[in-house]
């Protein structure tokens, strides 16, 4: 069942990826819908961020009148660090999330973009994440944009694409500095056991790896301390929000 | 004055065929058994708003053919993957259902407006994104007071109707919901508000509960309608009925398996109490 | 994270001087013992914004020369009348003190539009009003969604600071307050918001009591000051002090009589205990 | 003291005018500083609109977060009558809070507009008031239009002038039928025991006597009802918001 090694699974490693991003005193937004990201902001909590502040949809104790004093919050750049995902992500970080296929009369439609045309512009860090990494969800051009990772000078846009993580690895988006690429995501990091030309395999857009040469490192497989923690408490926290989630992903292994 | 404690049935007898009924929940709070009342009831035409990711809510009614309609931000079954009707009608060619799509902030900014008496309110991003496409009404403006900014617009939202699900209401109307549903913003937008609650309390117990409070001049009407979030959850009262929602799932493959799921769960029940029994009451109790 | 819980003297110190020092209350719960504290910490130029209906706490301010520009809707004592040090320095030729008006309604708005994170806000009425032309930044425009209205815009409101007095805090920053006073939507607004507590109490009491809850989301700093509105009202708690209300007024009436004022209730007492002895202590625990 | 009638005072009559224009079933809405259409709604309510709902700022009970919902409550229509005043009040109703004099160098500075410049649009009948009646504060023109009676078509204004009352008497706009006059306030109704060339004699803009001809009734004065009522239930209500004008209003007659 899983690719990578018999003593953690793949969203455990996403869960443990997206954890490490994450600093002390920093606020989290996470959306619904979102089990991976609501486990990595409470395992990075319980580890090196005691003191940041965690927004998670669904949780007990919310303390905002609806989501819409929390999207005032964000909207006026109250949050530091927010998580957003896609059916398809294109080699810049612009999102799909509404279809597959044409908008007009889809192959398959998706539930829809949640908050991300808002999240994306105005959370300081956006940390982008796929739980399955196949090549079709990463193409070259998205069927449809429901939110992109920057912007004309003309558009407040006080945030910053950190990452993409994924199973296979980790992408930054290239520097500002390398004209032709700027934005464009770069294979940083590849998940434990998993080589650059498989990670390619898997994506339809082209990852340039000739052109760096250099080789590409492993990220760190999730430490026993991440794992337990993980197991414990935070699967204990995230019963609550998404206990099928919980469930399945912390029981069995 | 006239009562504001009404049954499901007169209660829906306020909504009529072709309003804008604005509905808040997911797999939540949602108002279901005042849902079930408007299918019932053979409610058509209606343009629906989804306040917040929507599930079952939204689903159950584009199934039944209520929804001309569907203003939105994200429809699915949170832990349950698809919403199937959402899915097959927007995938369906020359299907009757039109859809209208908004950010959730956006979605909320401009029930905000709808509450505040405002044409419209300008919000944050938007700008690059297809919304700008498929919204028409989406307008990128000028902001007058940085001419190098730009900024989006979204018109406001007045609901002729809302449903929602809430905890408690008081002998004197006032509401306690849960604190993550825009409510109290979505009964100020409304022309009307109809709510439905697990119980009814006197004003100094409510005044002692926790949750969002929403004042009895935002309440058209009040229904005692116990579990009526079934199948969905009443956090701290009863969970999710996950057997139900698989159960939706399955019927919902086939025309007929949904016709006979209409038929048990919504048509065939005389009242919410004798849905509750058909719908696995002991399970829900635990 | 460093404690919410601060002194007078620490709360204050997160002001520096030429910030927008936003302030709410009026007769009642005005944050009376942060505003002396201010005027004790010799801070200048402040651009303050009077959150509603304001009175003896931004007079207090103009009087001590702390208000380099006042946004403001209106200013009196309430039933005790016109407020002196306002009105004579807007009588007053070549004052330093720059007045900017908005109606109530458009000056929540604003403030509102600040909790938003947009730059401006729609609001009805105005157009044909001498507000449009004295404040050229309320601007007219064709509504975007019907080309044959005309609404007004204006532009949002974020103070740098916010203080207000409310009744309690729980033991994490969590605040019960008046719910009249638009501190909620001004805590939203505002970068940082400091609150006087006349008492602190567990989460649990909290929860449990009436009023206008604030999220300790909102709140940088609680200070505790039992009276601290005093000698404006606390409703439920102490109520307006006439007698210093009128001592305050009939000093108000020459530069040294103000001088004395100042001096006696102000500056000279070195807390706020030994000020709330000479301000008649006896009388406002009536 | 009384120039009316020894039994009962001019604020008991203005109040009891107010009183008597308000309606069962209509949502009710009073501003601050304003203890007599305070006195008025409460009245009302104790007599003829048991069902009317009253909105008092500074109420015990105040259902709204802030003012700021009541006033969204108000710009989107939900409140039926509001009451206003003016320093200043000419022909047409507009009104006058801001200053006696130039507007930058005031000989009086008032305390400025409240809600007025939204209210007087957005409500649907305005009961316009002053409870002094002197010639100086009904002036041909306004040194400052703090608010306006009517507007341009292209102006969302679903509210109407009801009329202005004052210790003197009641006055209507006029018809918008007769051309040359419309929304010019008319003396409707003097107060009991004044003649119409007093009231003219006491209001710097033209009241037109002589146009219409008509002898102008008086308006009733306070029914032993209406005055028991005030003195005794209202006066106690008002009392939690207006302390001193309740005092002294009702105590010593």
């Amino acid at each position: 069942m899983n690719i990578i090694s018999p003593s953690y699974s793949q969203d455990e490693l996403l869960i443990c990826m997206l954890a490490r991003e994450l600093r002390d005193h920093e606020v989290i937004g996470v959306g619904n819908n979102s089990p991976v990201p609501a486990a990595a902001a409470l395992l990075a909590k319980a580890l090196q961020a005691p003191s940041a502040i965690l927004y998670i949809l669904g949780q007990p104790g919310w303390p905002f009148e609806g989501t819409g004093e929390f999207f005032n919050l964000m909207q006026r750049g109250g949050i530091d660090v927010f998580f957003l995902s896609g059916a398809q992500i294109d080699a810049y970080g612009n999102i799909n999330l509404h279809v597959i296929g044409n908008y007009n009369q889809p192959k398959v439609r998706l539930p829809g973009g949640a908050g991300s045309a808002i999240v994306y512009f105005m959370c300081k860090r956006i940390l982008l994440f796929k739980t399955d990494h196949n090549a079709k969800g990463f193409p070259e051009e998205l069927d449809f944009a429901t939110s992109v990772s920057s912007s004309q000078p003309y558009v407040h846009r006080p945030s910053q694409l950190a990452g993409l993580f994924t199973p296979l690895g980790i992408f930054r988006p290239a520097a500002i500095t390398k004209e032709a690429e700027a934005g464009r995501l770069q294979l940083t990091h590849t998940a434990p056991g998993v080589q650059a030309h498989f990670v390619q395999a898997q994506t339809n857009f082209d990852l340039k790896l000739a052109a760096s040469g250099e080789p590409i490192p492993e990220t760190a497989a999730p430490s026993a301390e991440e794992l337990a923690t993980l197991r414990g408490v935070v699967s204990g926290q995230l019963e609550q929000i998404y206990p099928e989630f919980a469930r399945q992903t912390f029981s069995k292994v | 004055m006239p009562s504001k404690f009404l049954t499901l049935t007169e209660a829906i007898d306020l909504i009529e065929n072709g309003m804008t009924l604005a509905v808040s929940g997911n797999m939540e709070m949602s108002p279901m058994a005042l849902i079930r009342e408007v299918i019932r009831a053979k409610k058509i035409s209606l343009s629906l708003v989804c306040v917040g990711a929507a599930a079952i809510n939204a689903d159950l009614l584009l199934g039944a053919n209520c929804v001309r309609t569907i203003e939105f931000s994200q429809i699915s079954l949170g832990e349950f993957g698809f919403a199937p009707h959402f899915r097959r009608r927007f995938e369906q060619e020359n299907d009757s259902v039109t859809g209208l799509e908004h950010a959730c902030p956006s979605l909320i900014a401009a029930i905000t407006a709808g509450a505040m008496g405002i044409p419209f309110i300008p919000v944050r991003g938007l700008i690059g994104t297809d919304y700008m496409s498929i919204r028409p009404d989406f307008k990128q403006l000028t902001n007058p007071y940085n001419a190098e900014e730009q900024i989006a617009i979204v018109p406001a939202i007045r609901p002729d109707v809302a449903i929602f699900h809430a905890y408690q209401a008081d002998t004197e109307g006032n509401v306690l919901a849960h604190p993550s549903q825009n409510n109290r913003v979505l009964a100020q937008a409304s022309e009307r508000t109809i709510v439905s609650v697990e119980q009814i309390v006197s004003p100094e117990e409510l005044k002692k509960a926790e949750g969002s409070r929403i004042p009895a001049a935002f309440v058209t009407a009040v229904v005692h309608v116990p579990f009526g979030a079934h199948p969905t959850s009443c956090p701290g009262i009863y969970k999710i009925d996950n057997t139900h929602i698989r159960h939706y799932l399955e019927a919902s493959k086939s025309e007929t398996g949904f016709e006979d799921y209409l038929h048990r769960y919504v048509t065939a029940p005389k009242d919410h109490e004798a849905y509750l029994f058909d719908a696995y009451f002991r399970e829900i109790k635990r």
